[in-house]
């Protein structure tokens, strides 16, 4: 018998995996991955609880939460591009001329 | 149309956004055009429109509020483009920024604006929150040449996604709870959630996201280096645009909608509070990059904002308002200034770039010190009426201590604030920066937020009114 | 309205030099723009002069008053009034002015436009500050006023001028955040306590009764913001710095007239305000008062550089005032006020002699000088006329404050005060030496040889000086009578309540305060 | 009218002070004497007023000066037989003074001069308002104005480093005074409520003598301090021989006659308060008697000419402390008055001579004097017997008096102590006598530097001496006169004279009512006399023991008189006849003779204890440590912690952006953690 | 039956995940990534959002991942071996790791303390919410709104993009 809190802890599990991959990733790319780890795991609540409440804004929300997934990877990925321009490498650890 | 009408001032904005988009296009390559003006003609027509809708409270699609708080914040936030605006004419050209893309994503990004601090349900504040972020990163970035933009909008960019995928944690805890995403149901729904700590874990998680947004302690770190990696103008818009729009939904979020849940909120964004405060004031005053520095300044400011919040009474909510506009006319002009001295070679960001100033240009320095002075909270000027209704606020609820900080503070931030002064004024000028000369209608932007700084410092009363009235129609 | 004329005379002629001296830096306009500030200030002290034959000496309470709202939402209004103890001040402030100005005639040459502009700004935001009623309003001038002084010691002042200015500034606005907190706490306990909203005018506070606790902090927060003006031991190290440095016209209206600010507002502030509080704490600044004379005196013995001496007798001197408001009877409250008004003319004039030799020689050290006397009598003949008025020998002003100050102070304290009267003797020890040194014995130092003696410009500044110390030492009573009617009201609104405030003191522990701040107050009534 | 008094001496001050420097040295002088003689015939006609006016006094209310709450002070004058006889001394002895100074000072610049006459009659006025203040701020006026007027006489000669510093010293010294004397006052009017002399004297004369110290105690003491400063008593007497420093007329108007007499005048003045504190009067009494030996001894040894005068003038003060403590107020009025005349005549003579060897100063180069100086020699014996005592000169009758009120007082110590003295006075003053004038003339052995410019600073050779011009001359002569007959009022009732002086000070030195308008002297007095136990010698006692006094009073006479005498003697024996005897007993006992010689070094003694310590303690502790390192140390400390913290937190802004979201995650996890720990 | 395919897609998408922030080499990264998601689109069929399955594969697995692999390949993927070293070290790293745990024990500790009261029984299915149909009516109806601000966003986005990632105009 699988329960709301099944699904409310996985996701919760999976946000922690995803905002661990933030800071432990030495990779641009897997650290915009990571992000989308917690978009998706966060719509897992949303699906779950929306099906716990038996309406479907749930599934809308992660419909919405998708696009802006795409949006902020379209506009992540653009900037890492950018920044690989200028300095031709993706470790987030070079980016440290702004500081102080 | 009455369907439409709580949202035609963001309409407005869009449409104006889109113009801009549309004669970048058109545009020949290397011809001269005033695409400001899509933008001055769009503010214009949101101000306007929200000066008709006043005292309204118009509902459009359940979700987006025109109440007076909302437009009170959008007023702010049409000043702020309005200068904006102005500034960018002379700035960009020099500054080598595509002017199209950057006039039209301001415009998405003031958009954004107007709706985050009118939305009424969560999911669409969190809509306008990411209109507005992206916008304002690429804006960041906006400026191919420099590596320095590029890293700060991704330093930016990334934060800022990793803050709102907290937020929309919050969101969905709140959606768990209460099976719904606007304001009314989640605040009822979360106040008699059957257990508080998941309730409380989604106060948590909303508060990180507005935190992040106003940039308070600790989610503070990415201002400075934003602030200073952007164009100038463009900070100046983010620093005032983004403040003004977030604190709105703050307020509303909090103060309306989980104002039942104080007792487990106001601790939490009182540690904030002066954390924020103390951080911001005390880390200015090594600063020697104005922009670096009024970041921080910034920050402080979000403390001293935040009292209003904790604060929780009329005369908090109200002097939220009130500061937001003080502070907004106040930074724009400042940074206005760093940013019409600068060039694309020349920033003009440094604090002794501004040696002897007023010998070269007396009345920008002049201007220059009266920003500065009202940011310091002098009187007469908006500054100090404005931080003086934020501690009255606090005092009145007994938060004695975090007014005590707060003023402290704002005295260590005084300091830096005459460190340019003392640059301006006091020191003579080392090795003269070729300055651009300042357009007309600059001076008169400049001018029309130094009568703003003394009005709102000297007679504020009508404008505390307006505020007042503003927050009696929502909380 | 006469007041406010009087107040904002000075900012309408502070833009008048704006648009007489012209755009940008223009050198040829300097003559006009010093005429213009000079003209506008003495009308400002004629204005202050019919102010003063306005005045009705023996009605206690405040006159001519103007009463407008201003944020009522707070009941905040626009309050002025002057009752007999800041009409003098503001007469002074309106004597001294033009003095200043006209010290700064030869030795100020750069932007002459903006420093007349600081200047006159500066007059008006100190008789704001000596004429408002509420405590919002009164704020707001005590803190602009900092603004220009900055300017005038940053800009115009000596060597280390930034450090002094940005000391100063901050040091006294340390001081001063801490005070708003209060006013704003007091404004709200009369919410609560009135049911009548918020108000910051005067008249309504002096009638609130507070908790001990709360009135204990609130007089601390106002009085530590006093002291730090004063300036009291050991708040004073600010003084120095910002004498020394400032400009001659700077260190005029500093010692003149800002220094009284601190003085007053313990007067018409804190005391009034909080009674008990008064009571509880006066012998404990009595006691800092007099240390700060004996200290100031001592410290001031020593020191080679002559404005720094000045100084450090305005600590000993100013320490004198406050030891005449802690004896809280009418004799050392007068003296105090009259030795307020002795110490603007008589270290006003110090300044000003100073001034002049700075401007000759270009050094301020004792040791560059000697033998002066020989070279520029008239000048040391001023000299010695103000050293005796600021050494209070009878016949002068000095005297007369001093004398009932101590009078006072012994009714109160006798034992402090036989301490405290030995600055009587400490003062002669370093004035006279500090006057031998520079004016007596041969000229050793060749270049003070071809000094020129005083110009008709510097005897228009030292006789009416002059005048003023012997007149007031010779006839007080023409400033004593138009106050005391005041001063007996402070005092009685001072005394009034101490009957139970005694009783609620003994009962209650002032150490465990109950700091309980209403909050049931509704925002904002009305 | 007794406004008058004062104010034309001020005028005069006015005069030359503002037009001085532009008129001849005549004409300032002119102006000066002139309004001093005016004064003094004010004076003269005042104290006629007075003397027939109800009540033997006439008051005078200038203006209301100063008035706060129950504290009202009028400038009122009060000529009373007291105040009467101080006048006349001020007015008359100040205008011969001045006369004398039209010729002493004749060699000065026209400004100098002027600026010279500006200061004595500036010094008139204030000593007039000293002695005809009614109250005692209006007297403590006159009093600090004098002290101003010495500093600047003192320091005349500014240009001498010396002088100046004299000036300095005397008028810190005075303002040490002057502190107890204010304290005094305070205390007064907080116990009587009342400044005015009379109005005290009647408070107090209800009370019983104080045994125990009271506040009449304490606030008299504080007054005799103020009294040691201004008559330069022990402790506070060191001022007054470097007070030399000042042109000659100047000590001799100020140093001697009048200034330095105006503590024994306000005990005189507070007769009545005096005599209600027993404790304060024997304090005064051996203050004055110790500083009269003290002075005395030290006299004996120095070596210029106005050193020796200065503290003879130290050791008679002495004297007339010693009268004033036993209550004798009579005798040391009396004192005070014929001390003025032969003080001044000798200090004037000294003057001459050192006007004639033009600025010499040092004994041990003069010597012969007599034949050149006939004038100046005789009026300076005149003077020296008078202050030894020699009847019927006017030394004489005071001082016999003073002695036989200390014996008649009952305090034998005191009494010998007082013979010894006067026996050194007669030694020293003959032994000045003596080396100045007899012998034959030694030259100096070094050309005398360091004194005041006169016209050839060469030192004269004697063909040169000329004897004092004739408005010196003049006023020798007429004071040689005044010491000779001065005494006379006082002659004793006990050689078959009416002592005038004493009926007609009497009664200044009781209480009187005094209802505003009229004066009277009150009827109840004679009933509370037994508890006012008024100054002793003031009533002739019990009639039964009037003639064992008398013939006691005679016996002492002769003894006195044998005790000058011998005196005299012994100064001939060691400074005439063999001066090798003086020269082997100064070898003999050298370490008293040096000790005496640098005047038991009470100078450097204050010197080590109390002006070093201070400047130290000001320079290295107060401001070097507290001030600069302790507070300001403080203030900047505040600054400094502030932008250490900024360094340290500007650290944490690494620049990593995984750094930031670290940090962002910590107030997550911070912020959940203290939700879910609740 | 339900609850073992909980568990293994569960354990999948776990796995992946860590997969995915274990992985030195982007490109696996995003394999695994798709790999998780896949996972995800089966549990929302478990949650019957048999709709919301299909868009998580079209539009993650089809459209964003692909998005990345391109970017991946642009900039031909650098494993973190050949890039500069970290600056900050390990210590800091294990804060991270510190922190990281710390929040999966808090959110575990909090879900764990709320299994106990509330959401413990399932809701059950209501057979609307599979209905794609109401889905799209509720989108266009209530959601019309947020839906068209979606549409600002992605203009923004792309507007971003372009002038991000495209290359300097040399016109001005």
């Amino acid at each position: 018998m699988v329960t709301l809190n099944h699904y409310l802890i996985l996701s919760g599990l999976l946000f922690c995996v995803g905002t661990a991959g933030v800071f432990l990733r030495r990779n641009l790319i897997t650290v915009l991955l990571s992000v989308e780890i917690m978009l998706n795991a966060v719509n897992i609540t949303f699906v779950a609880a929306g099906r716990y409440h038996g309406s479907v804004d749930g599934q809308i929300i992660t419909f919405f939460v998708m696009t802006v997934a795409a949006a902020e990877a379209a506009v992540g990925l653009a900037l890492v591009i950018a920044l690989f321009r200028h300095r031709e490498t993706l470790s987030p650890d070079a980016f440290t001329s702004l500081k102080w | 149309m009455n369907a439409f009408a709580a949202t035609i001032p963001i309409l407005i904005v869009v449409l104006s956004a889109i113009a801009a988009m549309l004669a970048e296009a058109i545009r020949h390559p290397g011809e001269r055009m005033y695409i400001a003006g899509f933008g001055l003609i769009g503010l214009t027509g949101a101000l306007v429109a929200s000066c008709f809708l006043w005292d309204a409270d118009a509902t459009s699609f359940g979700v987006v509020r025109a109440d007076n708080f909302s437009l009170f914040v959008n007023i702010v936030l049409c000043i702020i483009g309005i200068l904006t605006m102005v500034f960018s004419h002379d700035v960009i050209e020099r500054e080598e920024i595509p002017a199209g893309e950057y006039y039209a994503l301001t415009l998405f990004a003031i958009s954004g604006m107007m709706l985050m601090a009118a939305a009424t349900d969560l999911l669409v504040i969190f809509l306008a929150l990411e209109v507005l972020s992206l916008a304002v990163y690429v804006l960041t970035g906006l400026r191919r040449g420099s590596g320095l933009g590029a890293e700060a909008a991704f330093k930016y960019f990334l934060l800022g996604a990793f803050s709102s995928a907290f937020f929309l944690y919050g969101i969905a805890i709140a959606f768990t709870i209460s099976g719904s995403t606007r304001l009314d149901q989640v605040g009822t729904a979360m106040a008699s959630a059957p257990s508080p700590t998941l309730a409380w874990l989604a106060v948590g998680l909303l508060a990180v996201g507005f935190c992040f947004k106003v940039s308070a302690v600790p989610f503070h770190m990415w201002t400075p280096d934003a602030y200073e990696g952007a164009p100038t103008i463009v900070t100046a818009f983010m620093s005032t645009g983004v403040k003004a729009a977030a604190f709105g939904a703050f307020a509303r979020v909090f103060l309306s909608t989980l104002e039942p849940m104080q007792g487990q909120w106001v601790p939490v964004l009182s540690a904030v509070a002066a954390a924020t405060m103390i951080v911001g004031a005390v880390v200015g005053v090594l600063q020697n990059n104005i922009k670096r520095m009024l970041a921080y300044s910034s920050i402080a400011h979000a403390g001293y904002l935040l009292l209003g919040i904790i604060a929780a009474n009329n005369a908090g909510k109200a002097a939220v308002l009130f500061y937001l506009l003080a502070y907004a006319v106040a930074n724009l002009g400042a940074l206005g200034i760093v940013a019409l001295l600068g060039t694309a070679e020349h920033p003009h960001d440094q604090l002794r770039d501004f040696a002897g100033l007023w010998r070269t240009r007396p009345a920008l320095a002049g201007l220059m010190t009266v920003f500065l002075l009202s940011l310091g909270g002098f009187p007469p000027t908006a500054g100090f009426i404005g931080k003086w209704y934020i501690f009255a606020a606090a005092v009145q609820n007994g938060h004695y201590w975090l007014a005590i900080i707060g003023v402290l503070s704002s005295v260590v931030s005084v300091f830096f604030y005459l460190r340019i002064v003392v640059m301006m004024y006091m020191t003579e000028d080392a090795s003269a920066p070729a300055r651009p000369r300042v357009s007309a209608p600059s001076m008169a932007a400049l001018g029309f937020a130094t009568l703003a700084v003394f009005y709102l410092g000297v007679l504020p009363a009508r404008v505390i009114d307006y505020a007042l009235q503003s927050i009696q129609t929502i909380f | 309205m006469l007041l406010t004329s009087i107040v904002f005379l000075p900012l309408a002629g502070a833009l008048l030099v704006l648009l007489a001296g012209g755009r940008g830096d223009r050198p040829d306009r300097e003559g006009v723009v010093r005429v213009v500030a000079l003209a506008v200030s003495l009308v400002v002290f004629v204005a202050t002069l019919y102010l003063w034959w306005a005045f009705n000496p023996v009605d206690p309470e405040f006159q001519l008053v103007e009463r407008h709202a201003w944020l009522p939402q707070f009941g905040i209004t626009y309050h002025l009034g002057v009752d007999g103890v800041s009409l003098f001040l503001i007469v002074l402030t309106g004597f001294l002015t033009p003095l200043a100005l006209l010290s700064s005639w030869q030795s100020i040459h750069k932007n002459v436009k903006q420093f007349s502009f600081f200047m006159l700004a500066l007059e008006t935001a100190m008789l704001g500050v000596f004429v408002s009623l509420d405590l919002f309003l009164f704020y707001v001038f005590w803190d602009a006023m900092l603004i220009p002084m900055y300017f005038l010691i940053g800009i115009w002042g000596y060597e280390r001028r930034i450090y002094a200015a940005v000391k100063f500034i901050l040091y006294t606005m340390a001081g001063s955040v801490l005070m708003l907190i209060a006013i704003i706490g007091l404004a709200w306990v009369h919410s609560t306590a009135t049911g009548q909203g918020p108000s910051f005018d005067l008249l309504d506070l002096y009638g609130l009764h507070l908790s001990w606790g709360m009135e204990m902090w609130f007089f601390l927060a106002f009085t530590v913001a006093f002291a730090i003006k004063v300036p009291l031991f050991p708040f004073h190290t600010w003084l120095p710095d910002a004498h020394v440095e400032a400009p001659t016209a700077g260190s005029v209206i500093l010692a003149g007239v800002l220094l009284k600010m601190g003085t007053y507002g313990l007067l018409r502030f804190s005391f009034p305000l909080f009674p008990s509080a008064a009571h509880y704490f006066a012998p404990y600044l009595a006691v800092l008062a007099i240390i700060g004379i004996v200290y100031g005196a001592l410290v001031a013995m020593v020191q080679p550089d002559m404005k720094k001496l000045v100084a450090y007798s305005s600590v000993s001197h100013l320490g004198f005032v406050v030891l005449g408001l802690c004896a809280l009877n009418v004799n050392g409250v007068q003296g105090a006020v009259y030795q307020m008004l002795n110490h603007g003319v008589s270290t006003g004039g110090l300044f000003m002699i100073v001034g002049m030799l700075s401007d000759r020689r270009h050094t301020r050290l004792i040791a560059e000088f000697g033998g002066l006397k020989a070279v520029v009598p008239r000048l040391v003949a001023a000299f010695l006329l103000i050293t005796l008025s600021s050494i209070a020998l009878p016949g002068m002003n000095g005297f007369i404050g001093e004398f009932l100050i101590l009078l006072g102070a012994f009714r109160a304290h006798p034992r402090m005060t036989a301490v405290a009267a030995t600055g009587v003797i400490l003062s002669a020890v370093y004035m006279l030496w500090m006057f031998q040194r520079v004016n007596y014995g041969t000229v050793t130092n060749e270049k003070n040889r071809g000094l020129r003696d005083l110009t008709g410009r510097e005897w228009a500044m030292m006789a009416p000086t002059i005048a003023m110390c012997i007149f007031m030492g010779v006839a007080p009573n023409v400033f004593l009578r138009p106050m005391e009617a005041s001063v007996v009201r402070v005092i009685d609104r001072i005394n009034g309540v101490t009957t139970f405030a005694k009783s609620r003191t003994s009962n209650l522990d002032p150490r465990a305060p109950t700091l309980q701040p209403p909050t049931s107050g509704t925002g904002v009534p009305r | 009218m007794v406004a008058l008094i004062p104010l034309l001496p001020f005028l005069g001050f006015l005069i030359n002070a503002s037009v001085g420097r532009r008129v001849s040295k005549s004409v300032s002088g002119a102006v000066a004497c002139l309004l001093m003689i005016g004064a003094f015939g004010a004076s003269v006609t005042a104290v006629l007023a007075a003397h027939n006016a109800p009540g033997r006094f006439i008051q005078e209310t200038v203006f209301r000066w100063i008035s706060s709450g129950d504290l009202q002070i009028p400038l009122a004058f009060r000529v009373d037989p007291l105040s009467s006889l101080m006048i006349l001394v001020v007015t008359g002895i100040g205008s011969l003074i001045h006369i004398y100074s039209t010729a002493y000072m004749h060699e000065e610049t026209d400004a100098e001069f002027a600026r010279y006459f500006s200061y004595l009659n500036l010094f008139a006025a204030f000593m007039l308002v000293l002695v005809l203040g009614s109250s005692f701020p209006v007297m403590f006026v006159g009093w600090e104005g004098v002290g101003l007027c010495s500093y600047l006489l003192i320091g005349f000669w500014f240009r001498k480093q010396s002088a100046a510093d004299a000036g300095k010293k005397a008028f810190v010294v005075n303002r040490i005074g002057d502190f107890g004397f204010i304290l005094g006052m305070f205390l007064i009017f907080v116990t009587f409520h009342t400044l005015d002399f009379q109005e005290v004297a009647w408070r107090v004369s209800t009370w019983a003598p104080e045994i125990a110290v009271g506040p009449a105690t304490i606030a008299t003491l504080l007054l005799f301090l103020g009294a040691t400063g201004k008559s330069a008593q022990i402790p506070l007497y060191v001022w007054l021989p470097d007070a030399m420093e000042g042109p000659t007329p100047v000590s001799a108007l100020i140093h001697a006659a009048t200034m330095v007499t105006a503590g024994v005048y306000m005990i005189g003045r507070n007769a009545v308060l005096f005599q209600h504190a027993p404790i304060t009067l024997a304090v005064v009494a051996g203050i004055g008697i110790a500083t009269a030996l003290m002075a005395g001894t030290i006299g004996l040894v120095q070596n210029d000419i106005k050193r020796v005068l200065a503290y003879s003038t130290v050791s008679q003060l002495g004297y007339m402390f010693l009268a004033m403590g036993v209550g004798a107020y009579t005798a040391g009025i009396f004192h005070l008055y014929t001390h003025a005349f032969f003080k001044a005549l000798l200090f004037l003579g000294s003057g001459a001579v050192i006007h004639a060897l033009a600025g010499e100063q040092d004994l041990r180069n003069m010597g012969g004097l007599r034949k050149a100086l006939p004038i100046t020699y005789w009026t300076f014996l005149i003077g020296a017997l008078a202050i030894a005592g020699i009847p019927p000169l006017a030394g004489f009758f005071s001082k016999d008096e003073i002695l036989f009120r200390t014996f008649a007082h009952g305090n034998r110590i005191m009494w010998i102590v007082g013979l010894l003295t006067s026996f050194l006075t007669a030694t020293y003053m003959f032994r000045l006598v003596f080396l100045a004038f007899h012998g034959d003339r030694r030259h100096p052995e070094h050309p005398a530097h360091d004194a005041h410019p006169a016209p050839d600073a060469h030192p004269a050779p004697d063909a040169h001496l000329h004897d004092a011009p004739p408005a010196m001359a003049i006023v020798l002569i007429v004071l040689a006169i005044g010491s000779i007959v001065a005494g006379f009022v006082g002659w004793p009732h006990a050689i078959g004279g009416a002592n005038r002086i004493e009926r007609f000070l009497e009664p200044s030195f009781e209480a009187h009512q005094m209802a505003p308008g009229e004066f009277q002297v009150i009827e109840g007095r004679a009933s509370r006399q037994p508890r006012v136990e008024l100054a002793a010698g003031v009533e002739p006692a019990v009639p039964g023991s009037q003639a064992v006094d008398e013939r006691r009073e005679i016996e002492l006479m002769l003894l006195s008189v044998g005790i000058a005498v011998a005196g005299i003697l012994v100064a001939m024996f060691f400074w005439l006849r063999n001066r090798a005897a003086a020269t082997r007993v100064a070898y003999r006992a050298a370490p008293i003779y040096t000790l005496l010689l640098n005047k038991y070094y009470v100078d450097e003694l204050y010197d080590a204890t109390v002006v070093q310590p201070i400047k130290k303690l000001s320079t290295l502790l107060l401001w070097r440590g507290i001030d600069a390192a302790l507070i300001d140390g403080a203030v900047n400390g505040v600054g400094g912690a502030v932008r250490g913290t900024s360094a340290a937190l500007r650290r944490l802004q690494t620049g990593s952006i995984r750094a930031y979201a670290a940090s962002l995650f910590l107030g997550v996890v911070v912020i959940l953690g203290w939700y879910l720990m609740r | 039956m339900e609850q073992i395919v909980f568990y293994v897609l569960a354990a999948v998408a776990l796995l992946a995940s860590f997969g995915v922030i274990g992985q030195r080499n982007p490109m696996h990264s995003v394999m695994l990534l798709i790999v998780s998601f896949g996972a995800y689109a089966g549990l929302y069929v478990l949650l019957d959002a048999p709709f919301t399955a299909v868009t998580q594969i079209i539009i993650y697995a089809g459209a964003i991942m692909v998005l990345f692999l391109f970017v991946v390949m642009l900039l031909n993927a650098h494993t973190e071996d050949d890039m500069v070293p970290a600056t900050i070290g390990p210590r800091t790293m294990k804060i991270g790791v510190v922190l990281s745990l710390a929040l999966v024990g808090e959110v575990a500790y909090a879900l764990l303390k709320i299994a106990r009261t509330d959401f413990g029984t399932d809701a059950g299915t209501v057979s609307s919410i599979k209905d794609v149909g109401h889905i799209g009516s509720m989108l266009y109806t209530s959601y019309s709104f947020a839906f068209e601000v979606t549409s600002i966003l992605i203009l923004v986005s792309m507007v971003g993009a372009v002038v991000i990632a495209g290359k300097p105009r040399k016109d001005r």
